[in-house]
């Protein structure tokens, strides 16, 4: 790992080789030879290990959730919220964070609510009514289409001189075969803008398999052809994960003479379940394909390390079970008891509604008036 | 002219959905003719996000049922140089709302290789994207916008609403010499069977189908918005004996003029039922034609009876964007009654 | 509403082709707001293929007047993210036919980023793009789409036919809260000269200009085809006594309803000039809605008088491709003798 | 240049350091070192000398027709003609040429005729209906569309079995930033077709130069990104350009096993001239900027080489100046006596003529027999 001097004792000699990804932990969690945990507190530690329970529980009880049709179809991320809580962790608050339709767990460590999160899976946008606050954008499903937008606003505060605010851009292995990635990061490259772009190469783009995306040997070394530095981090090691992402972050904002700021992280990961609810991946791949990657299970490794810190014990580990429950629990009961105005399908459309706009709405109350909301609920095949 | 799917000698018929009457045309074609491949995300193993090219894989083997790297002008553009090349591409786009990366080799190349070249090249190929709501689906996954490709010329663009004239459609379209855009409503998918002619047949593209006859009004749609518009249909004949006549397009470029402006000869009134944004839709299209060739049988304002001027909802709300039945029927009266 | 352009208290004006208008237009702004920068494709140092940015970036430096990579998704990707940032960007897109890579981010995005976040983001962007024929050019330098945008709900379209209405119109979309797809005529960049209000001044985003009043016919147009529709219209009045009102709608989406409908309530008669191809124009968008609105008028079918449903052909045969004032008139006359 | 293993003793030692484009001849025209001249006839060698004289006047004489209003705008080519006419000089007649806008030299070179290059230059499209025994695709003008198509037709000639049947597609050094570049590279390499994509890297994308188009040290380097082989070449050696190119089209058809078919070739050239006749250099480049290339030009160099070689002289020189000057004559008075018909507009738009199209024919048609052709030709403006 090479984005900043202070980083390199903090990562094992295993990393040398640049294509092998870096780690801090080994498989069960204990600190490699040579590699030095991040500095970050005990109280830190744990937090982060909570978010990681959070998400994994939050995981499970959406698609539970989905099966009984109470929210559609979603996206899970265990075995990926590792990397997702610890890309955010090493965010500052100023900094901003470009989600996909699978980032729960980044998006709720950078300080989006839960209710919020899982609104637009009942069909209600004012999910993504981020608050000021937060510095989130609502998820981007077009694929790839995050990389020249994030690459624009980092530039923008460059050129505002907020040297100390950063952007950092996720995506997926399937994305950097389109064109927006490879727009975004030349530009990225040229313009030389604070941003850090994470692929979360989780092995699969829905079907089809890491190596059927493209020909090369990782997608770290994409990064030659946009003359920034790329890296390679073991994405179910949370540790390394972070430490990665703040030296990218640090170097962002403050590089050295000769550094350029963007850096292509590639996290590198396994999608332990469906790509969607709606995916049955038993029809594509082996079933005992993740078990190699669950062997190194990121809260797993977590957990071991801090056991083994003397941060964590079964106590604690208890406590923050139940509370995790308990706000996943509140969070749906709130988000469950949230109603869609049929007003909000014209409202935003502009900033100021537009004649034609207000027909058409004058024009779907009086039909509601009319016929009863009944009537708008009918199936329509 | 209003035609029903024609089945050559073979007489047999398969009950099937209309998902499966797309794979059943793209085995049937795959079959006839090896230089029929197709390429997209997910087509391969495992089979297409809707199933629709379910089994071929296994039947034709990967190197004409190709999974291709996530890049939708990369599928676009390798399927019209497929085509030059001899080959006879399917293109699948996951969805429509993930055409627009493609839009420049749709409507910068394929569309104009054959004009370009003075009839030297061309680009054969069909574009096969599943679109429209309805489905409580994510953001981007309701697109329904068939007037970006009916605006460009050399490009055709089919629209089934049955199974039996998806099968029919789809193997037109792969025979045509012409690049089609063919959308499929993926809010009809599953939504009913019907008996589907086992063999070959081609429903060429130039027919309207007139699904429902009437005296009292003229009213056109297509794909998904073919079952709501029947039911408004019913529900008005029953409830106040007025009977309308219920012309699904089917082929949405070139539009069959002819059966659009017969039907309104006969009713004078016509209303237009589309899911995409009324302004600038096909709607306005197909009023216009009218009133251009039958301004003197007009006895009220054509109607349209389409998606709002804004972006599809959230599902929560998709009901109330898309035109009910209710919608279309309170149309049809007002029309009717001005 | 029929507004001409108003300037401010400066009085003072200077002569300037409508290229120099959007270039004073662009200095104005930039020199108003420190947030406005102008990205594109040699906008820099080249100062536009056309001239349309020259003496900016001397002005305003490299970090205001940024040349891009060769990559129009990009620039667009990037605008919104600027604008994400705070700042007011106006893209460049060298020539419209060079816009369908960037479709994607304009139409799934720049469009929808308010709706979707329920008003929280949203893409103060401008995107100016040269269109249309008559110059010469090549192969796809010659795009007129107009009705792609117009199609799509949260994106607002302008098109000048004037240097004043230019400047007055872009400095309104550089201050407009909501993305803004800037058309330029470029037959009519260096055409003729006018006077220019040398001040800071808006035409509003909303309103149609009337060039020329009558009784007989209304023809709505705007951008290049403003010019052969005034001839034709100075035509049919010497040579006929045909009085046609000339509207030219300026800004396209949103349509000034008001304006149209009120002509032709006067009126009864109609047609549409436009380059593009006739079907699924915006020309079928104007006519439906005058029948939806004032059909009781109605004295004649509305006529388009529109580019062929055919790509453009290349330069030698363009004068008959475009509607040229023979066949606006031929049109005028046509509909009103129905 | 490790295309081939053939190739390795025809090219200079210079040519180890990768990012050193590979060269033949010095800039005197000279053989270096440790280079060898690809195994050409005489006659193809003075064969290939007379074409880079065709495309240097060719250049000449459309610029000055261009400025007599004789043609439209024209991008030239001088500078560029070494590269051009030796990549095409490297195909053989099944192989097939994608060209940009630029590639004059290379079409002609590949079978297309003088006047057919002039006519879309006059606004007649049937200079694109290119014959059967051709197999040049009409140009390209929007930037990197052709990447994808390219790969698309050397896809089926693969899957056709077609061996020996090879693709080689041209673009500039701003076609590498568009998105198309990358989608069409990427799918090359996932699915090891038989092409070759030139990049003519001419230092200049009309007014942007090279290292404001991308943050790469090379454009080669970028292959990498597509597990596809990168090799840059001296785009003012006609000789070291042939041979690069035909060691990369023969290892498109018939690579060894740990070989994949396509490559990328990073043609270094500059553009001595305009963009096209519409633009003027002067107003963002030096004018001197030019004098280095200039030192190294292709058309001098080649007939340096034939010189020491002995197999041309002055006598031949002007024997092939008078040809080639009256093979243009004859192809722009054949060009200049073509006309358009009105009627093509509607023809080839799509197989069969629709209604519609046949109505507007008719209503365009009955304009003119009223108006008279003068009628559409005024002056819109
Ligand atoms: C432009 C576009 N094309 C297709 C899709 C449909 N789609 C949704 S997710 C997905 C796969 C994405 O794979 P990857 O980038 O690896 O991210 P992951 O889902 O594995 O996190 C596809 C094809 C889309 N959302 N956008
Ligand atoms: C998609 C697209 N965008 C913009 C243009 C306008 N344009 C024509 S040539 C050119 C520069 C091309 O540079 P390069 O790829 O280096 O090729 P060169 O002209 O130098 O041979 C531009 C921007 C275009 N033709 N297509
Ligand atoms: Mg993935
Ligand atoms: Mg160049």
């Amino acid at each position: 790992m090479s984005t900043q001097n202070e980083a390199d004792p903090h990562v094992s000699s295993e990393s040398t080789q640049r294509d092998e990804p870096i780690r801090i932990l080994d498989d069960d969690g204990n600190l490699l030879p040579n590699a030095e945990a991040p500095s970050l507190s005990d109280e830190q530690l744990v937090s982060m290990y909570e978010d990681l329970v959070l998400a994994r529980q939050f995981d499970q009880r959406a698609i539970s959730l989905q099966r009984q049709g109470r929210i559609a179809t979603y996206a899970p991320m265990t075995g990926q919220e590792g990397s997702q809580v610890a890309t955010s962790y090493a965010l500052e608050e100023q900094d901003w964070l470009f989600p996909t339709y699978r980032e729960h767990a980044a998006k709720y460590v950078h300080g989006m609510s839960l209710p919020s999160l899982l609104k637009p899976l009942c069909g209600l946008r004012d999910g993504y009514a981020i608050p000021d606050d937060v510095n989130v954008l609502p998820e981007y499903i077009p694929i790839a289409t995050q990389v020249p937008q994030a690459m624009g606003m980092a530039w923008g505060h460059h050129l505002q001189d907020r040297a100390d605010t950063a952007v950092l851009c996720h995506f997926g292995d399937g994305a950097t075969s389109e064109g927006d990635f490879h727009e975004g990061l030349n530009f990225a490259g040229v313009f030389d803008v604070p941003a850090v772009f994470v692929c979360n190469n989780n092995q699969w783009a829905i079907s089809v398999p890491r190596d059927q995306q493209t020909a090369s040997d990782t997608i770290a070394q994409k990064a030659a052809a946009y003359g920034i530095e790329g890296v390679r981090v073991d994405g179910l090691d949370p540790l390394a994960v972070y430490e990665v992402t703040r030296c990218a972050l640090s170097k962002a904002k403050n590089p050295t003479d000769d550094e350029r700021r963007p850096t292509l992280i590639e996290s590198v990961q396994y999608r332990y379940g469906a790509h969607t609810t709606a995916d049955d991946p038993s029809v594509y791949r082996e079933e005992d394909e993740a078990e190699a990657w669950r062997q190194k299970d990121p809260v797993d490794r977590l957990r071991n390390f801090l056991y083994g810190e003397g941060v964590l014990d079964e106590t604690l580990e208890d406590e923050i079970d139940d509370r995790v429950d308990s706000q996943i629990s509140e969070a749906i009961s709130t988000v469950e008891a949230a109603e869609a105005d049929p007003a909000h399908i014209f409202e935003h459309v502009y900033e100021e509604l537009p004649d034609r706009l207000r027909e058409q709405r004058d024009e779907l109350n009086a039909l509601r008036e009319k016929y009863g909301e009944e009537a708008f609920s009918e199936v329509l095949e | 002219m209003s035609s029903a799917a024609t089945p050559d000698s073979d007489r047999r018929t398969d009950s099937l959905t209309l998902v499966e009457a797309v794979q059943d045309a793209l085995y049937t074609e795959m079959t006839a003719d090896e230089n029929v491949v197709v390429l997209g995300e997910d087509v391969g193993e495992n089979g297409g996000v809707f199933r629709a090219t379910e089994a071929l894989y296994e039947e034709f083997g990967g190197d004409r049922v190709v999974d291709t790297p996530l890049a939708e002008s990369g599928i676009v553009g390798t399927a019209i140089g497929l085509a030059l090349s001899g080959m006879r591409p399917v293109a699948e786009i996951q969805f429509m709302g993930f055409a627009y990366p493609a839009f420049d080799q749709i409507v910068s190349h394929a569309s104009r290789l054959r004009s370009r070249s003075h009839g030297k090249y061309s680009a054969p190929i069909v574009i096969r994207a599943p679109y429209g709501g309805g489905i409580r689906a994510p953001e981007h996954h309701s697109e329904s916008k068939e007037a970006f490709f009916v605006h460009e010329p050399g490009l055709k663009v089919v629209c089934p609403s049955t199974p039996a004239d998806a099968k029919g459609l789809l193997i037109a379209s792969v025979r045509d010499p012409d690049p089609v855009v063919f959308l499929e409503p993926k809010l009809l998918y599953r939504a009913f069977r019907e008996d589907v002619p086992t063999g070959s047949y081609e429903v060429p593209l130039a027919d309207a189908a007139i699904r429902r006859e009437g005296e009292d009004i003229s009213v056109y749609t297509w794909g998904a918005m073919t079952r709501p518009t029947l039911i408004a249909a019913e529900n008005v004949a029953e409830e106040y004996g007025v009977e309308a006549e219920v012309v699904d397009l089917r082929t949405l470029s070139p539009l069959d003029v002819e059966t659009i402006v017969d039907s309104f000869r006969k009713t004078g009134r016509a209303a237009v039922v589309h899911e995409a944004p009324k302004t600038a839709g096909l709607g306005a299209e197909i009023a216009t034609t009218i009133q251009e060739r039958a301004v003197c049988y007009q006895k009220a304002p054509i109607k349209r009876i389409a998606g709002f001027d804004t972006p599809m909802p959230l599902h929560a709300l998709e009901d109330y964007y898309l035109p009910q039945a209710v919608r279309i029927q309170d149309g049809i009266l007002e029309t009717v009654d001005f």
